[in-house]
């Protein structure tokens, strides 16, 4: 069904990766100002609140958040390399990349987990007692603004995360899949009819054409080599998006940063 | 894409109604990747939330025909009015032209088989449909619909105890739905154009979708946070928004118009489109102005994305903010006003054919005349001052989206109908029907205008003595308006199943739609067109 | 055309109808046209059609001049709103202030009404607030308005030109009872308004007098009445009318008890609103109001006059 | 299938990677520099050269078609529009 609907697409508009990569840009285009509205209500907020920002921002950890960066940046490292791997027909390499990607990305959430845990512990979360009673109002629409920024960040970097385990199950997959063959399929195939039929014993008993009501049953074994370490080339473009999704990630990463952690 | 509806023995050329596929019945339709079929699910869908719509309006015009409780009491009729404006905005208008007129038409009058994305366009409906189920559900659980406003303003919206988080989900969803759609246009405007064609001989219908697509691209997410944001608070108490944890309540309306505001615009432009296709169809010549028609629509979007504050002059956003847009508002009348002229100027030495898709153009010209020049008296902030958030705004708005929007999709239906589904529709029934619409439609909000200058609020259950009469006035319009409406559908119905069979060109169309089988094959084309010249080359001698 | 009773009423109207005569004669000769070339060129009178693709001195031409009308447009809108925001240094000042669902107006001395008296010809300075959601304060003689935001606060102000009284409006929605957030604006004559405002004083309406009396001014002026009736007709909350001394069915953190409506009892409702809700009103949310001891002691005893 | 991807080297990504890193480490560093109210425009501007660094190579806008290029032009002029406005209301209360 999949390979029947590839080439009617094909036939539509053959092999667009132009059309697709406006799709995917486009796709792009809304998560950027998804984010967007947020970052304009961060540039409002520290615009009223300038002191209060400094006083807040001064108590998150810089080191976790520019290791986390590192973490991020060495991710859409591996991943720019797993597509040149690919390109290069090197699946093996793909694979232990993405799967650096993936590590790499378990390594950032780990840290966010111990981050907010940390804050939360210290009874510093959205509509906390301790925070509304302590902070100023600048500083609980910081850490308001804060939580729901990288919360949002990090649902992205989980999407992202099963988008790879994704793509790595098209790029490990066998090329050729085996699959179940009833007999309504088989008999439209062409020079089934002169396959020869043999019974248990090894004797001929003819051709499938000239099979008569005494056969039962008949059972069909087919052998066929698949082809190894052919590249399917559906799974380039599928990383290529995984890829260019990976990189907004990071992309927007690499603003939250300064935003929340340096602007002390 | 239709393979998946196809036995590889289809018969090019056999209508994509009657084609059988891997599914049939009702399965051919929800699973259809065709975008003609696409285009008929989301008219029948956008249809039936118009009707309920409608009767929503109805109810609320009854209950203003006496002062205090009649029929319901204040709170039915607060989540009466949310769920008039959350059902017309984005289960009707928003999806009205392009999802439904937009994807029947955009690719054949590009000379495409079908849209770039076109799985991805069936997904768009089922999460219209979604969506949709979510508005339901949001009025049957918890304490029921929204009482909100479709605008769901902060603080009221998290503080209300009725179902907003289940309404704003539902938007949410919604806007999703239009994100694919935009998407899916600009890939197929940017990359499936026949041979030949290029931008400046895409039919206007066409421009005005790839405008209309980009400021679904662009303003939409904005909304899709900002509604999240309203959500988390509703749910976890993050107070993005709230006065009491340092927010500001007009951040949330900034955000708010950020879209909405283009939103109207997203309403607006497809209709205009579609009167660009039928004003010169029906005057037989070439449309005057080509290129400044097709630049505006992309002009209208671009500028209809920097006025977003005139909603608020009296929000208590700065006085220097209210200034700035008035005086960018006033620059959107600009190209709107060079469309109206272009299509006037195009009924000069023309051969025109009265039709009632014609009549239609004619009523949407008058009906948008009337709406964007109370426009201009809003634009100005002294006048907006005393007029924000009254009964002139309401009649104004009716006047553009619905006058406007929604008058160019009927003209649209009784002119590509025919090709749409093959068949004529009833000539005099119609005329009936128009004539009864233009009598109630301009008796009710003409009379709302006049309410709204003399202080009528908006989303008032009741009103002074003062108002009374004209309320009276405006709610016997509303009679006539539902009847011609009424009407209108049922005609439409009749025509899709009993009309008389409709030739390839009962209109002597130029564009592409017009030059392949009624209905149209599965795959539109059987050999992709090369364009050669302009979409609207008439002959001079009228035949 | 609604009459006008402040000094912006000219303002505004002018510009209104500066616009509207424009928009007028566009509309008439579009439509006329319009009409015109459709009579004209009906395919029974002209079968040659001309197909003119455009004209580029037309187009400048209704390019430039719409654009030089719509800004004397702007410009007009703009006078008029700068007006409006630059209070006159001589103002006098009066803090509005919106709740569900009435409106309060503060004297400078002290002095609450929930209607608002204002002398004719002299300006006037609203200072608006909002306790819970957005409001807004409209007069639709005076063509003022402005949005009342909870954490910020705005202004407008006026200067009526009319005696009489005037409607006052919530124009922002703001729940079930938005369409009865009214009030009014009484203009009087500078010296009437003088000898008025003499016998207003600031104290505390629970200082001296009858307390009762003072409980029943309470009740309005802190907005009670918007939802408790006072006789006994149904409103969204238990009217007040033969409340006191009754049994009630609450409900206790989820928990249905009877209790007696006492002193304590309504002490308790005021402060807490939440801990114990009456039957049949359990989803409807009451803010806590910050009302002084003497003043629950005052309303208490104005409920217990109202059998 | 990929004849018009651009031949890709594994060091020219190497070296991006390195930039990126020596700039994070810059705006860590000159984060305890006090710039005043510049802090934030140089937090912001070391943030944009990163960003179009990863944009420009990781993601390959470099090599995409000029359509591409206006369209991420268009995006960021909108948004660089959205804040730009909002910003009449806030600074002028």
């Amino acid at each position: 069904m999949s390979n029947h609907a590839a080439t009617m697409v094909a036939h539509k508009h053959p092999s667009d990766v132009e059309g697709a990569k406006i799709g995917m840009w486009l796709f792009l285009f809304t998560e950027v100002l998804l984010f967007g509205g947020l970052f304009i209500a961060y540039a409002v907020y520290r615009s009223v609140y300038p002191e209060a920002f400094q006083t807040a921002a001064a108590n998150l950890d810089t080191f976790i958040g520019a290791v986390n960066t590192l973490f991020l940046l060495t991710s859409s490292l591996t991943v720019v390399i797993a597509i040149v791997a690919l390109q290069k027909d090197k699946q093996k390499m793909a694979v232990w990349m993405i799967w650096a990607t993936v590590l790499f990305a378990l390594g950032f959430m780990v840290n966010k987990y111990f981050e907010w845990s940390a804050k939360i512990h210290h009874g510093i979360y959205p509509g906390s007692p301790e925070l509304l009673a302590d902070h100023s109002k600048g500083e609980i629409v910081f850490y308001n603004l804060y939580y729901t920024m990288t919360g949002l960040h990090g649902l992205h970097v989980i999407i992202g995360l099963i988008v790879f385990f994704f793509v790595l199950y098209f790029i490990k997959r066998r090329p050729v899949v085996t699959e179940e063959m009833p007999y309504e399929i088989l008999k439209n195939v062409r020079g089934t009819s002169r396959l020869a039929v043999v019974s248990e014993k090894g004797e001929e008993l003819g051709t499938v054409a000239q099979l008569d009501d005494k056969v039962e049953l008949v059972d069909i074994r087919l052998t066929y080599e698949p082809v190894a370490e052919k590249r399917d080339p559906r799974n380039f473009v599928k990383l290529e998006n995984a890829g260019l999704y990976w990189h907004l990630v990071d992309v927007i990463w690499i603003f939250l940063f300064p935003l929340f952690y340096l602007i002390t | 894409m239709p393979s998946h509806t196809l036995d590889d023995t289809v018969q090019n050329g056999e209508s994509y109604l009657d084609v059988k596929g891997r599914y049939t019945g009702v399965f051919g339709w929800i699973f259809s990747v065709d975008h003609k079929r696409i285009g008929l699910l989301y008219l029948g869908s956008v249809f039936v939330f118009f009707t309920v719509g409608i009767l929503l309006g109805l109810f609320m015009r009854l209950e203003q025909m006496t002062m205090g409780e009649t029929l319901m009491t204040a709170t039915t009729y607060n989540r009466l009015f949310t769920l008039h404006g959350v059902i017309m905005i984005f289960l009707f208008i928003i999806p009205g032209t392009a999802g439904t007129l937009g994807n029947f038409f955009l690719p054949i009058q590009i000379g495409a088989k079908d849209v770039f994305f076109p799985r991805l366009n069936l997904l768009s409906w089922w999460l219209y449909i979604a969506g949709a189920v979510m508005a339901l559900l949001a009025i049957f659980t918890g304490d029921g619909m929204a009482d909100t406003g479709w605008t769901f303003y902060v603080p009221y919206s998290t503080q209300t105890g009725t179902n907003v988080t289940l309404a704003l989900t539902a938007a949410f969803i919604l806007g999703f739905s239009s994100i694919l759609t935009g998407l899916n246009f600009v890939a197929t405007i940017h990359r499936m154009r026949a041979p030949g064609m290029n931008f400046h001989r895409m039919p206007l219908f066409v421009w005005s979708l790839y405008a209309t697509a980009w400021i679904q691209v662009l303003a939409t997410p904005v909304v899709g946070i900002t509604l999240v944001l309203v959500i988390l608070e509703r749910t976890l108490g993050i107070g993005i928004f709230n006065p009491a944890m340092g927010g500001d309540p007009i951040l949330y309306q900034h955000l708010f118009w950020i879209y909405s505001h283009p939103a109207v615009y997203l309403m607006v432009l497809p209709g205009m489109g579609v009167i660009s296709e039928i004003i010169p169809t029906f005057c037989r010549r070439t449309i005057f102005g080509y290129k400044a028609i097709a630049w505006s629509s992309v002009g209208i979007a671009a500028v209809g994305t920097l006025v977003w504050g005139h909603h608020m002059y009296v929000s208590g956003q700065s006085s220097t903010a209210s200034i700035v847009f008035s005086f960018l508002t006033f620059f959107v009348a600009i190209p709107t006003a060079i469309k109206v002229f272009n299509w006037v100027a195009t009924m000069y030495k023309a051969s025109i054919r009265v039709e009632v898709p014609f009549l239609y153009a004619l009523a949407f010209l008058f009906h948008f005349l009337i709406g964007g020049l109370t426009g201009l008296m809003m634009a100005a902030i002294s006048v907006d001052v005393h007029v924000h958030d009254t009964y002139f705004v309401v009649g104004h708005f009716h006047y553009t989206m619905f006058g406007g929007s929604v008058f160019a999709l009927f003209g649209a239906l009784y002119y590509w109908g025919p090709k749409m589904w093959g068949r004529m529709y009833h000539n005099k029934t119609a005329i009936v029907a128009l004539v009864l619409q233009l009598i109630g439609f301009n008796t009710l909000y003409m009379t709302m205008m006049y309410l709204g200058y003399q202080g009528m609020p908006r989303r008032y259950f009741d009103h002074l003595p003062q108002f009374h009469d004209a309320h009276l006035v405006a709610t016997f319009g509303s009679w006539f308006l539902v009847s011609g409406l009424l009407l209108m559908i049922g005609t439409l119905l009749y025509s899709v199943f009993r009309g008389e069979k409709a030739p390839a060109n009962p209109w002597g169309g130029t564009t592409l739609e017009w030059q392949i089988p009624t209905p149209p094959p599965l795959e539109n084309f059987d050999e992709i067109p090369t364009i050669t010249d302009e979409p609207y080359a008439h002959k001079e001698e009228a035949v | 055309m609604l009459s006008g009773a402040s000094s912006f009423a000219s303002l505004v109207d002018d510009a209104f109808f500066f616009i509207l005569i424009i928009s007028i004669i566009f509309f008439v000769g579009i439509v006329a046209t319009m009409l015109f070339f459709v009579v004209r060129y009906h395919h029974t009178r002209n079968k040659k059609v001309a197909n003119i693709e455009g004209n580029l001195t037309l187009e400048i031409v209704w390019t430039v001049i719409p654009t030089l009308l719509v800004m004397g447009m702007f410009y007009y809108g703009f006078i008029g709103y700068d007006t409006m925001r630059n209070v006159p240094d001589d103002a006098m000042e009066i803090t509005v202030t919106g709740r569900k669902w009435s409106w309060t107006f503060t004297y400078e001395n002290g002095f609450q009404a929930t209607t608002l008296t204002v002398p004719k010809g002299r300006a006037v300075k609203a200072n608006i607030e909002s306790e819970d959601v957005i409001h807004s304060f409209y007069i639709p003689a005076f063509r003022v308005k402005q949005d009342a935001v909870p954490g910020r606060d705005t202004y407008l102000w006026f200067r009526a030109t009319e005696t009489g009284t005037f409607d006052i409006l919530c124009t922002e929605f703001c729940g079930d009872r938005h369409a009865y957030m009214l009030s009014t604006v009484e203009v009087m004559s500078e010296s009437d308004y003088n000898t008025w405002y003499a016998g207003t004083s600031g104290e505390q309406i629970t200082e001296g007098g009858d307390l009762s009396a003072a409980g029943e001014k309470l009740v309005t002026l802190k907005g009670c009445i918007a939802c408790h009736s006072i006789d006994g007709s149904p409103r969204i909350s238990p009217s007040f009318k033969g409340l006191y001394g009754k049994m009630e069915t609450v409900y206790t953190d989820g928990k249905e008890r009877q209790v007696l409506i006492d002193d304590a009892y309504i002490a308790k409702s005021i402060k807490e609103p939440a801990a114990d809700k009456v039957k049949g009103f359990e989803n409807i949310p009451m803010p806590p109001q910050p009302l002084s001891d003497d003043e629950i002691k005052a309303i208490t005893e104005y409920l217990k006059s109202i059998k | 299938m990929h004849e018009n991807e651009h031949e890709m080297k594994y060091s020219t990504y190497i070296y991006v990677w390195l930039a990126l890193v020596v700039l994070t480490w810059v705006t860590v560093a000159v984060a305890s520099i006090d710039f005043g109210n510049a802090a934030v425009f140089v937090a912001l501007l070391i943030a944009a050269f990163k960003s179009s660094l990863v944009v420009a190579w990781f993601m390959h806008l470099k090599n995409e078609s000029a359509t591409i290029k206006w369209m991420v032009a268009t995006l960021f002029i909108v948004f660089a529009i959205f804040i730009g406005i909002t910003f009449t209301d806030y600074p002028f209360r």
